[in-house]
């Protein structure tokens, strides 16, 4: 009675779970051509600076396809751990802008600029360690998937989730804003952490360098893309779809749901800081009103108008709904508002599987025709489903 | 009406300025000094050596500022001045022969945003001038664009103080220039010795509390007795009216912003705190703001300005006669939006007197540029490119105008680094 | 700090205090009783709940700009036709919005908060563009202003007291409605088991349209009242949301009573941690001890141990 | 395994030992007790079962059969009382930890993961890389292929592999279910309702199914079909309004008076 079973599985070992599918690595291909050849050769350096930008929005709506697309929690809050890593980065790049030299007008020189003017005359603790760049690569990082940590363990051991998982992310996004623009002696305040100079020395604000971060960060975000496929095809990734559809039965089969849980949003929020780290390297400051609500909420939107189920749509959804705003916020600030709110519930009520469904429904059927003798894709295996409920 | 003002203010100014321009440009065409001549003018190549958007006939400015979100509210009327000083100086033959061109940008009340679309009127629009910002984020995000790529900022917003670059004219007051007088004229007038401030949580407030705590406490003798700051966009203040009055202060200084300003007012006079008996100062409203309050709920509050619409001069008659006349009836004007109107005469004067638009010679010739037609009287920019200017205290109306109670006689000095306040 | 003041100062002093407590709790009581109703009852977390009570500002500020100019002898009544304009008319577009959004959307609350906020957006732009980008101020009746001296020392704002009376009043009246009424029970029957109370009779799609418009219509009310302690803006609402939700949640979303129980815990430390910390602070705190008491007791204070 | 070798327990074999001389029960359940807003679902109620022996819960609707199966697996807290599975108490663990411990548990209605796979689904209930870091490195090998393969054919969905889940049959999803607890290898079974909703057909296929897969472990069954209870039942516990109402062979509960009139007699 075995052989027929071996055999079987022989015949499956072959392809049954590859790292990626080919239609996975043509999207892969486009994505890469598109930020890394095409828009650099169209764009003006200040066009692809501002593309610079955008991307880095979309290391957050990244980790909300990981988060809410696959685990179906929604987070609020993902302003939050984008604004941690972009401060880190900027306190050091701050430090580093505030040497004696530089600041030698000041009452107190040698400390940042907002410092002295609240009449602070030494650099508080929890400033020290941003003056050493490696400690301050590794904080980028941990100090948001900590922060992360502490939030999602307490609340999804006590099985906290859906909405009011979201809206406790949202007033954590509410008390940290009010935080940062309360304490400005130590945080800048309102304005932000701003004037930033150097990194270990090289200027960041030259265009060669804007040029450069340009390209670090098209890297980082593929190279996060290709982690997030990777947990996205192994067997944490199902547990999350699973999860996602019937958490009672994931305990049953032996599996601590929090802990999951609690890893998908952490990795959400490793993606979101790095991106908050790139985007107060190219944009040159970091300031709260990237922590609060509404941009909390806008990366939400990025990240559903690509496809909440897909990595590569996350990247199209970002930068799709960024053009659209920069364009027709010059021309039509006022209608803007009215596109932007009409997009939202569009996407819930009409394309609840976004640019990735589109793709999917319309365009890969008619690929998939074309080069079906290459390798007829699966469409069982590909979790196509409707949202979560 | 208007149009006469305008024209009669116009010409007044023009014609000193011609003379120094014909002893700046000497042997330059004739035609250079024909300002409403269209054609005439210097060659563009002598006028623009950094390539700036300029040609025979145009010059372009950017203004920036937020016309959606939540700062939209405040920075209509710098706007609106803006471009009605743009369109005074169009009609009256415009810059070095040039008309003004504008190309305005939304900085949607999103500070980044203000960075993005700085840099694009700069780097793409090559604009000559850029009129704008309001808030000091907005103001903080854009300078190191303004400082890199060489533009030329004029701000027009009452502001902290403790910033001095190249590439910004500061038209509104920085903190003592707005307090210091206003201060003094408080303790001497109304015997003001205790203070309790009140503002909003953010760096002005916080900047310019601190900048009074130091005179009360260390010119005038007296004594701070509460100091308290609410988020952006609280509405429940009846605890610190409590405060307030348990602590019975003299004065009451207060420094609360935007919509908080409503509520603020409305619930200290339904607490009973009477603004004819109980000294209150403000330096954060404006004929803009009562707008909202309602002239009701504020009468009797002083505010410390340097402009008020009331003041009773030709330039200011012109001046809301036009401003009424281009943006409707019904507006009202405060003191940012007179400050915004001086940005761009200022820049013209600089340009005229630079004989260039080339940004590093207007930085350098800013230095002493006296404009005679402002609508609050003479101002001049000091080397540390801020104004001089005088400091007014206006008694609130309940028609939502200002009684000017007290103006300072000399112009007073910009000192954005102020020694012993920091 | 209390060195300097008499004993009769502070007694007043903290009778004025706790009175400010108990305008800030009426004030949240109004803000989360529509929420109450439609999160709790029905599940939908409606984003657009702060631009809800704007449109019954604007609504009241019409009215008081229409009596102003036509009807100045009836300007002292003019609140109270203002509240119940302000409550249909939110209430009528509550429920439009039920029907042409939210019914779609009852088994996936997520995207009702995704879609909410879109419309939260467009109601924003949309009084922007009516009303202009300002902030317009309400004038109130007379009667309406001014204090009652209690003793010397100890003033009550009038206002305040018609916030409180106005919020009694509803909160009793949608206790009745919920509890007490037909309408209430069928209410408590379709949220209860929805297949089971159309299998009854009840209609329930109609149902829904009218406690959501409810929902809405006593957002309006308490825009309506907030008229005569804050500003109203094209963005006013937003500034309400979170804290309304918290309230909500923190009460126990089921539970009208937790939702008031809530309210006034939370405007009592509010209001007690502002009197010796900033106000900054003092809203950092509150909302921090919310969010961590939320994180050990998810439940909120008042839930039933039900079967899960 | 081969069919022909396993001990026919349709035939109702009684447990080799007598429960009375073996103090090491696999499980113990003393004096639960689980109360809903003060309405007690479940009162005080003790059971016992031994290693290898198949015990079947019957009782009328709310008699709280279910609750109990809930109380056993983690998913409901017990208000008071213990469960012990083989010495360890498990009112304190949570699911996950039960499930790790050994017990399993099929549901009333089919419960498996619909935008998963057949394959996918018995995937994720085998029993390793349980913990975060196992699943991001788990492997699909050699090992897991057979096994799912395996199992696959025991549950008669070998062709199905690669379907989703989502369109199986009511009858295969069961199945597929039960794969995903055989695919654990516990020691404990929990089944409730196995046979509930089936054509006839299916429900010969799954006597035959839970025959195979209830050798060398003990077995909780909830039923209603007196017919499958009385083939498959070592013994049989009746619950009443939450409480134990009579308890012993099929035969002894039959002809209890008390059973009769609650429930067998209407």
């Amino acid at each position: 009675m075995t052989s027929p079973v071996q055999a079987l599985s022989k015949s499956l070992t072959v392809n049954d779970n590859p790292y990626m599918k080919p239609m996975e690595w043509l999207s892969l291909a486009l994505l890469a051509a598109l930020i890394l050849i095409v828009l650099p050769l169209l764009l003006d350096g200040f066009r692809l600076n501002l593309v610079g930008k955008y991307l880095t929005y979309a290391f957050v709506a990244l980790g909300l396809v990981i988060c809410w697309g696959y685990a179906g929690i929604l987070s609020l809050g993902q302003g939050v751990f984008f604004g941690l890593g972009g401060y880190c980065m900027a306190m050091y790049l701050k430090l580093e802008a505030s040497s004696p030299e530089n600041t030698k007008i000041q009452s107190t020189p040698g400390i940042p600029d907002f410092m002295d003017w609240n009449q602070i005359t030494s650099l508080p603790w929890f400033w020290k360690p941003f003056n050493s760049l490696p400690l301050t690569l590794i904080l980028v990082v941990a100090v948001p998937v900590v922060f992360a940590l502490v939030i999602s363990a307490a609340m999804f051991k006590r099985r906290v989730g859906g909405t009011y998982f979201a809206i406790i992310t949202q007033a954590i996004a509410a008390i940290l804003t009010i935080l940062i623009v309360g304490q400005q002696g130590y945080t800048g305040g309102i304005n932000g952490i701003t004037d930033l100079r150097t990194l270990h020395g090289w200027d960041i604000r030259t265009d060669s360098a804007h040029n450069i971060l340009y390209f670090v960060n098209a890297g980082l975000l593929i190279g996060c893309i290709l982690i997030a496929q990777y947990v996205k095809r192994s067997k944490l990734g199902r547990i999350l779809v699973a999860m996602r559809d019937k958490e009672d039965r994931v305990r049953f089969s032996g599996y601590s749901v929090a802990g999951f849980k609690v890893f998908a949003f952490c990795l959400a929020a490793a993606f979101a800081a790095i991106g908050g780290a790139m985007f107060t390297l190219q944009v040159g400051f970091m300031s709260p009103s990237f922590v609060g609500i509404v941009p909390s909420i806008e990366m939400v939107i990025y990240a559903a108008v690509g496809g909440r189920l897909s990595l590569f749509g996350a990247v199209w959804g970002t930068l799709l709904v960024n053009w659209a705003k920069t364009s027709f916020s010059e021309s039509f600030p006022d209608l803007w508002l009215f596109g932007l709110g009409a997009l939202f519930i569009a996407v819930v009520l009409a394309f609840p599987n976004g640019l990735a469904g589109i793709w999917r429904e319309q365009i890969e059927p008619r690929l998939t025709r074309r080069i079906g003798s290459l390798r007829a894709p699966d469409p069982a295996i590909a979790p196509h489903s409707a949202p979560a409920e | 009406m208007a149009d006469d003002n305008d024209q009669r203010r116009d010409r007044g100014l023009h014609s000193p300025l011609r003379r120094k321009l014909l002893m700046g440009l000497a042997g330059a065409p004739v035609l250079a000094l024909m300002p409403r001549g269209a054609l005439a003018a210097a060659p563009t190549s002598a006028v623009n050596t950094s390539g700036l958007a300029v040609t025979d006939s145009e010059v372009t400015v950017g203004i920036l500022h937020s016309v959606s979100g939540t700062m939209a509210i405040s920075e209509t009327g710098a706007q609106q001045a803006e471009k009605l000083a743009i369109e005074q100086i169009n009609a009256a033959g415009g810059v070095l022969g040039r008309k003004i061109k504008i190309i305005q940008e939304d900085g949607a009340s999103d500070w980044p945003t203000f960075a993005e679309k700085a840099k694009k009127l700069l780097v793409n629009d090559h604009c000559a001038a850029v009129f704008g910002c309001w808030t000091s984020a907005s103001r903080k995000a854009v300078l190191p664009v303004f400082e890199q790529y060489n533009g030329m900022l004029y701000y027009p917003t009452f502001y902290e103080g403790l910033e001095q670059s190249k590439n910004v004219i500061y038209t509104g007051q920085e903190a003592t220039q707005q307090i210091l007088a206003g201060l003094d004229w408080v303790h001497k007038e109304k015997g003001g010795d205790t203070f309790f401030f009140a503002g909003s949580d953010y760096i002005w407030p916080r900047t310019s509390n601190k900048i009074a705590r130091k005179h009360v406490e260390n010119v005038l003798k007296g004594k701070v007795v509460g100091e308290e700051y609410f988020p952006l966009g609280h509405t429940q203040f009846n605890s610190v009216i409590n405060k307030i009055k348990l602590t019975k202060p003299k004065v009451i200084f207060t420094d609360v912003v935007g919509g908080s300003n409503v509520a603020f007012y409305k619930q200290l006079k339904a607490a009973g705190i009477d603004l004819s008996k109980q000294v209150l100062m403000t330096i954060s409203v404006t004929e803009d703001e009562i707008d909202g309050i309602g002239g009701e709920n504020i009468a009797g509050a002083y505010a410390c300005m340097k402009y008020f619409q009331s003041i009773d001069n030709e330039n200011n008659k012109g001046f809301v006669t036009a401003f009424k006349k281009m943006w409707g009836e019904k507006t009202v004007i405060g003191d940012v939006t007179q400050a915004a109107y001086l940005g761009p005469f200022l820049w013209k004067l600089t340009v005229e007197k630079a004989g260039s638009f080339d940004v590093d010679k207007i930085a350098a010739a800013s230095s002493d540029i006296e404009f005679k037609g402002a609508p609050e009287g003479y101002v001049r920019i000091d080397p540390n490119h801020h104004l001089w200017s005088k400091t007014r205290v206006g008694r609130a109306k309940t028609d939502g105008q200002f009684e000017i109670v007290y103006t300072s006689p000399e112009l007073i000095k910009p000192d954005p680094f102020p020694k012993g306040y920091q | 700090m209390f060195g300097d003041y008499s004993l009769g100062d502070l007694g007043a002093i903290f009778a004025m205090q706790g009175f400010a407590g108990l305008i800030l709790f009426s004030v949240y009581v109004l803000m989360a009783l529509g929420l109450a109703i439609i999160f709790g009852q029905m599940g939908v977390i409606n984003m657009a709940h702060g631009e809800f009570m704007i449109l019954g500002a604007y609504m009241t500020y019409l009215c008081s700009s229409f009596f102003q100019a036509h009807l100045p002898s009836l300007f002292p009544a003019y609140f109270f036709l203002a509240m119940l304009i302000a409550f249909l008319t939110s209430g009528a577009l509550g429920m439009l919005v039920e029907w042409g959004l939210i019914r779609f959307l009852y088994k996936r609350p997520l995207d009702t908060l995704l879609a909410t906020w879109g419309l939260s957006l467009i109601l924003q732009q949309a009084f922007r563009s009516i009303f202009g980008a300002r902030e317009v101020g309400v004038e109130l009746p007379s009667w309406l202003i001014g204090s009652v001296q209690v003793t010397d020392s100890i003033e009550v704002p009038i206002n305040g007291l018609f916030v409180m009376a106005v919020t009694t009043l509803i909160t009793v009246g949608v206790a009745l409605l919920i509890y007490r009424s037909r309408f209430g029970q069928q209410v408590r029957a379709v949220m209860q088991n929805r297949a089971m109370a159309g299998a009854v009779g009840i209609d329930t799609e109609k149902v829904d349209r009218y406690t959501f418009g409810l929902g809405c219509g006593i957002a309006g009310v308490a825009g309506s009242a907030f008229t005569m302690i804050g500003s109203t803006g094209p963005t006013s609402g937003q500034l309400y949301i979170v804290d309304t939700f918290l309230i909500v949640v923190f009460g126990g979303a089921a539970s009208l009573l937790g939702t008031i129980a809530s309210a006034f815990s939370i405007s009592q430390t509010q209001s007690t941690l502002e009197f010796f910390l900033s106000g900054s602070m003092a809203k950092v705190l509150t909302l921090l001890a919310v969010v961590g008491i939320l994180m050990l007791r998810p439940q909120g204070l008042f839930t039933l141990k039900v079967r899960r | 395994m081969n069919a022909s070798l396993l001990p026919n327990v349709l035939m109702g074999a009684e447990p080799a030992k007598d429960p009375a001389a073996a103090p090491d029960f696999l499980l113990a359940v003393d004096a639960l007790t689980v109360s809903f807003d003060g309405f007690k679902a479940v009162n005080d109620v003790s059971f016992y079962v031994d290693p290898n022996e198949i015990r079947v819960i019957i009782g009328p609707n709310g008699a709280g059969k279910t609750t109990v199966l809930d109380l056993i697996c983690g998913r409901t807290r017990a208000s008071a009382g213990s469960i012990k599975y083989k010495g360890q108490e498990l009112t304190k663990l949570t699911e996950s930890a039960i499930v790790q411990a050994g017990v399993g548990r099929k549901f009333q209605t089919p419960s498996i993961y619909d935008d998963l796979t057949v394959f996918e689904n018995l995937e994720i209930s085998f029993p390793r890389g349980r913990s975060v870091w196992g699943a991001l490195t788990f492997k699909r090998d050699a090992e897991v292929r057979d096994r799912i393969h395996e199992i696959a054919e025991t549950i008669f969905l070998k062709d199905q592999l690669k379907a989703r889940a989502e369109f199986l049959s009511h009858g295969q999803k069961q199945w597929l279910e039960i794969g995903m607890l055989l695919i654990q290898d516990p020691e404990l079974l929990m089944l409730d309702e196995p046979v509930a909703g089936m054509s006839v057909g299916e429900r010969i296929k799954t006597a035959e199914l839970l025959n195979q897969i209830i050798v060398g472990r003990s077995v909780l069954v909830i039923e209603h079909d007196m017919k499958f209870v009385e083939d498959i039942a070592h013994r049989v516990t009746v619950l009443h309004q939450g409480k134990v109402l009579s308890e012993g062979s099929m035969e002894r509960v039959k002809n209890d008076p008390k059973v009769i009139e609650v429930y067998l007699g209407h």
